[in-house]
């Protein structure tokens, strides 16, 4: 029996937002009487955190803290359309919604503030802790509070505002597929180290080390929660996961969590996660969607590794035990 | 988890007060105390519990269907078969122009994979409703399947879906998506080596640990609240419209909370059908995967084959690339369509390349509708694409990574759909990992950047 | 007709109500309840014993008594049945093996059962209240059992000489590929004088090695010692195929985890 | 159809329904009491969503039938906060960001709850073991085990 050990690289690219544009997101921020905002969207939180990341998108966008935002999303009755949470695009979309509307909201809230405080609006910044400030002479100020209220009940203005995020459709050019499928990428590249059993053809993957590029982590902790939870998936994907073990044959697709595999809590790789941030030129503060891309590298870096720890190629998913040993027996008879 | 910002620092401001910081979930709260409401978390009075009854063949024409029995069952109150469906031919992707509507919400004459739904039993307990589901008769007369990707397209193959007439996509472009840019054939002429290989997958499935489903009630207004988790609410509400004929004004759909989607949960499922129950009884109705249909009903990752063709020169160019892909999308198109499309759009990878020829087609087979997940339309494609690369590194002897370094597309570079390229970061994230990994390539490499040649 | 549980303070209760069509047992609800929920509609009474006998564990010097409703977590906890933790812990996660029972494994259909292939190495025997059945002779009729079990029995091993091994996919809870028990009394000299070894997933439910028990006496555990056994390892086995492998997988990797539980 | 008494302890209160006999524990707590915290993710025990403590013991609720909890005690995770103060646990899962969807997050935590119960400073594979039968879509268990391992610590500095 022979332990062997290999590494493997894969560098990739991702787009953010659905292929070829048309998928359109609304907004609409309003605040209430004592100044704090409201978030209204039809988008899904599918618990990669898409609420908390448009709260702070909106609180920077207006200069309030985040509590001081409330997100009220996917009711029909009431949030504006959403394309849907898919093609890396919640972020993306939803989230430039949300700052075209807290800005429209944040330039009445300035006016109301600048007829308080007799400047001009261009005159005023906010200090992000819920005042508003007269640049350059910070002791000249009210508080957002107090905007909210004058605004609601001496002023008669309602501190709101509406977005809309459209990426323009791109109709592929017949023959040639010209076409724009996306306005901007995030990029990964990961390292992988394994060890196979060249006996019985277990694979473990020792660790990953993947860097991704995304934009800007907007929420740094749940950027690594995404990123901690994509690179589990693309091993999983890589090693164990299919509802069809002996396709084309469509016999023994497992039914429960006992026979659909994924590596357990026994089974992790030790997991590295390196951030860069090339700002896109279109994202919401430049963020780009990381959501999938996080779990496409390790696929093809454990294939890599498999290769370089024991020679055989395994060019179809998953790479079973059974396939590197069917490969193994192979080379050996040859 | 490490933030390099040393990275682009000259083309970033970090000078954000909410952006960039580590804040505390605001959902966490509810997940820990269990007192997030998913939508099954809802309970109503006099709910009812719908159960599909489903093709046990692969490829069947339905001779007959015998609800009797089941509609005397107690606790029986709808039995839904294709003809109380309004609009029973669809397909969601009608909302972008996207045709031709070609699946049916309950099976109609025919079935073209093992789990279609073809009769509906809405009872008054879970139990009530799969005993009644249990005595439904459903002859079928069995006819071939094809399974195989390959074998759909052969000539003679059975045709799997009628509404398309043959078991491939058709796009305008043709039979498949293409992407022509320089000439791939002089590429190979002129290449030192030539390497081409295939890869394969087979299906995989999001396994969210909430199953797919929706709870819908009548509401005094003549209209019905549909709680679900779809990733989509109005993508959702619009298809169920069409499938209803009901005017959008009739439906509130609340959700967007969910139990984990990668892509699962943006087909068009549970709501029509559920809605339609409500209606048709009066009643609340539940309509929830079990695990079982989620793991092997629900739309899964499309199994694919990819074959690649790379001319590549001693010195580490890649010359050319020619990619065939095939997208196994099932009976029905569900996204396919618009996934095979995207793995058009993605190859030949993050590398600039001057001659590339690819060609993606969206088959159909007699399984399982596959859609969208995680990565839709492009993982597998990076697993053949980084594969391959692995595969010409070694073919001309040279480091895996410096390989890649040579061949990474920086800005302003052409990509083969002919848009310039612009944000690179690919050389960066190499970089990065080199020294991560401890995995030291030439100085040369480490040196390189994404922005523009010269800039 | 919707499902009903009784409930009998006797065994034989219980078992005078087992023979109504449609009725089962319900030990830790694993297999039973688990059907019904996903529709299995054949079944519509479950039946119970509160017997305490059934929940009794007996260690003697010459015999070792479990009862049926005994989980597999009362074994693990159980300080005179150390030797069989390992394969008591080889069952699910913690919560299923709060529930499920020593009886019930012995109906679980590969790949579950791993506890049952540490009972057949034990050469363990079944109770049904009809006498004693060797479990080999009792798991190739389980299918038509329609009396309740009460309780296994078996002849304790001497200190680790049972051995266990599960192999899974997933870690550490997952599902048998396989799982091999030996019983090996080894001479003085360290040759094998007496081998009994079980395999769960090489059949549709646990069988003995019984080529590889012969090939092993008077051999000693060595690499060469064992070459002849794990030869014969698959010898009469017919592997499941299922999510988890293949039956030629099970087939080829079999020798492989034999031979390394035997030097282990 | 023949309705059934059920009376058990539920996170301290006493609890009393009529329900069909062979309703699951998880369907009673979910559809008849109104805790809805254990979560629904398979109904064949093979995704831990629905544990609960039974008597002190982690036991899956979807495959235990509630007319055999008469009498018994149960927890779940509904019940661990106290007032508005979290439980160690709940407060670990937050501070390690260890949700995302949420849907396995009350499994977990009970499951984690038990092991602390018996073993107050566990080792990781301790904790690994406690959670096998748990499982988790989005985070990769990673987070989990950290906050486990964090409230047992945190549990451990509060006592000295």
């Amino acid at each position: 029996m022979a332990i062997r050990r290999g590494r493997g690289v894969a560098a990739i690219n991702y787009p953010t937002g659905m292929n070829l544009g048309g998928d359109p997101t609304q907004a609409l921020v309003h605040s209430t009487p004592t100044g704090n905002f409201m978030v209204t969207l039809s988008s899904v939180d599918l618990g990669q955190g898409m609420k908390q990341i448009m709260a702070q998108i909106c609180a920077e966008a207006i200069g309030v803290p985040t509590d001081r935002v409330v997100v009220d999303t996917a009711d029909t009755d009431t949030g504006p359309h959403c394309m849907g949470t898919f093609a890396s695009r919640g972020t993306h979309r939803a989230g430039n919604a949300v700052i075209q509307a807290a800005r429209e909201a944040r330039q009445v809230m300035l006016e109301v503030a600048a007829e308080e405080l007799e400047v001009n609006a261009s005159d005023l910044e906010t200090d992000g802790q819920g005042n508003i400030l007269v640049k350059g002479a910070p002791q000249k100020s009210i508080s957002i509070f107090d905007v909210a209220l004058s605004a609601h009940f001496k002023r008669g203005r309602s501190i709101s505002g509406r977005g809309m995020f459209l990426i323009p459709r791109s109709y592929p050019e017949k023959e040639t597929g010209a076409m724009k499928p996306s306005t901007c990428y995030a990029h990964a590249c990961t390292v992988a180290e394994v060890e196979v059993d060249d006996e019985t053809g277990e694979v473990t993957v020792l660790n990953v080390k993947n860097v991704f590029e995304i934009g800007r982590a907007l929420n740094p902790k749940m950027v690594e929660q995404q990123l901690v939870g994509g690179s589990w998936m693309g091993i999983s994907h890589a090693l164990y996961e299919t509802t069809e073990p002996y396709y084309p044959n469509r016999d023994h697709g497992g039914t429960d969590f006992n026979q659909y595999l994924m590596p357990g809590p026994g089974d992790l790789a030790q997991t590295e996660i390196i951030v860069l941030e090339r700002p896109s030129a279109d994202g919401p503060y430049g963020a780009k969607g990381p959501g999938e891309m996080c779990a496409n590298p390790q696929i093809p870096a454990v294939a890599n590794a498999v290769f370089d720890a024991v020679g055989v190629r395994i060019d179809t998913l998953p790479i079973t035990p059974e396939r590197i040993l069917r490969a193994l027996k192979a080379q050996a008879a040859n | 988890m490490e933030l390099r910002k040393n990275y682009f620092a000259d083309v970033r401001k970090d000078d954000l007060h909410e952006i960039g910081q580590p804040r505390a979930r605001l959902d966490s709260p509810g997940h820990v105390t269990g007192k997030t409401a998913y939508f099954a978390d809802r309970n109503f009075p006099g709910m009812l519990h719908l159960k599909m009854v489903r093709s046990p063949h692969h490829h069947a024409r339905i001779r007959s269907i015998d609800t009797s029995d089941a509609e005397k069952h107690p606790g029986v109150l709808k039995i839904l078969t294709a003809r109380d469906v309004p609009h029973n031919v669809y397909t969601i992707l009608i909302l972008i122009q996207v045709g031709p509507e070609d699946e049916t919400v309950l099976a109609d004459g025919k079935v073209r994979w093992k789990g279609e739904a073809v009769v509906a039993v809405l009872a008054e307990t879970e139990r009530a409703a799969q005993e009644a589901a249990a005595k439904v008769k459903v002859d079928y007369e069995v006819l071939p399947a094809v399974l195989d990707m390959e074998e759909a397209l052969k000539p003679g193959a059975p045709i799997v879906n009628e509404y398309h007439g043959q078991n491939y996509y058709l796009y305008d472009s043709g039979e498949c998506r293409k992407v022509r840019f320089g000439d791939v054939e002089a590429g190979f002429a002129g290449a030192d080596h030539i390497l081409e290989q295939s890869y394969q997958s087979s299906p995989i499935e999001h396994a969210p640990t909430e199953t797919t489903g929706c709870v819908v009630v009548p509401e005094p207004n003549d209209r019905f609240t549909c709680y679900t988790n779809t990733q989509a609410m109005f993508f959702t509400l619009d298809n169920s419209s069409i499938i209803l004929q009901m005017p959008g004004s009739k439906l509130h759909f609340v959700g967007g909370t969910v139990g984990g989607g990668f892509g699962g949960k943006v087909d068009v499922i549970v709501e029509p059908i559920a809605i339609l129950g409500a209606k048709l009884t009066g009643r609340p109705v539940s309509f929830i995967y079990s695990r079982e249909e989620e793991m092997q009903i629900s739309s899964p990752r499309a199994a694919e084959k990819v074959i690649i063709k790379d001319g590549v020169m001693k010195d580490g160019r890649i010359v050319a690339r020619k990619v065939t892909g095939y997208t196994d999308a099932g009976a029905y198109s569900r996204h396919s369509p618009y996934g095979a499309q995207k793995g058009a759009a993605h190859y030949p990878g993050p590398y600039t390349i001057p001659n590339v020829w690819i060609d993606t087609y969206c088959v159909y087979t007699n399984r399982t509708p596959s859609s969208a997940m995680r990565g839709f339309g492009v993982t597998i494609g990076d697993f053949a694409l980084e594969v391959q690369m692995d595969k010409l590194a070694r073919l001309i002897g040279m480091d895996p990574l410096e390989f890649r370094f040579i061949n990474a597309y920086r800005d302003g570079d052409m990509k083969a759909h002919r848009q310039p390229t612009e944000g690179a970061a690919l050389i960066e994230c190499m970089q990065e990992a080199s020294r991560a990994a401890n995995w030291p390539v030439a100085e040369k490499y480490m040196a390189m950047s994404s922005y523009a040649k010269g800039a | 007709m919707a499902l009903a549980l009784q409930t009998f303070a006797t065994v034989k209760d219980a078992n005078a109500a087992l023979k109504i069509e449609g009725t089962r047992y319900l030990g830790g609800g694993t297999l039973v309840v688990r059907a019904a929920n996903e529709g299995d509609v054949s079944v519509f009474s479950l039946v119970r014993s509160i017997d305490p006998a059934l929940s009794t564990i007996e260690v003697g010097d010459a015999k070792v008594r479990i009862g049926a409703s005994v989980t597999m977590a009362a074994i693990t906890r159980h300080p005179d049945l150390g030797a069989l933790a390992k394969a008591a812990r080889a069952v699910g996660g913690p919560a299923i093996r709060n529930m499920a029972t020593v009886g019930g494994n012995l109906f679980a259909p590969a790949p579950y059962g791993d506890f049952a292939v540490a009972l057949l190495a034990l050469d363990a025997s079944v109770d049904t209240g009809k006498g004693e059945l060797p479990l080999e002779t009792f798991l190739a009729g389980r299918d038509e059992t329609r009396a309740l079990v009460t309780s296994v029995s078996f002849t304790p091993p001497k200190t680790d000489s049972l051995r266990f091994l599960k192999v899974s996919r997933v870690k550490p809870k997952g599902v048998s590929v396989l799982s091999i028990a030996a019983v090996l009394e080894q001479a003085a000299d360290g040759t094998i004088g007496s081998a009994r070894i079980a395999l769960g997933c090489l059949a549709d439910r646990p069988m003995r090695a019984v080529a590889a028990e012969k090939a092993l006496i008077g051999r000693s555990l060595t690499r060469d010692g064992i070459a002849a056994a794990l030869a014969a390892a698959s010898e009469g086995t017919s592997p499941i195929t299922d999510p988890i492998a293949s039956a030629w997988y099970r087939a080829e990797v079999l020798p492989v985890h034999l031979g390394r539980l035997l030097l282990s | 159809m023949a309705k059934v008494p059920v009376q058990f302890t539920l996170n301290g209160s006493e609890k009393a329904e009529f329900i069909d006999s062979g309703t699951t524990l998880l369907n009673a707590l979910r559809d008849k009491i109104g805790d809805t915290s254990p979560k629904g993710g398979c109904h064949q025990g093979t995704c831990g969503a629905c544990s609960v403590i039974v008597d002190g013991e982690l036991r899956l609720s979807c495959l235990t039938l509630a007319e055999t909890c008469n009498g018994a005690s149960i927890t779940t995770t509904s019940g661990l906060a106290d007032g508005g103060v979290l439980h160690t646990l709940q407060r670990a899962f937050l501070d390690t960001f260890a949700t995302q969807c949420g849907f396995c997050s009350p499994g977990m935590i009970i499951a984690a709850k038990v092991l602390l119960d018996h073993t107050p400073n566990p080792s990781r594979e301790e904790v690994v073991e406690a959670l096998s039968g748990n499982i988790c879509r989005c985070t990769g268990y990673e987070p989990i085990i950290q906050a486990v391992l964090t409230a047992a610590r945190s549990n451990s500095q509060n006592a000295a």
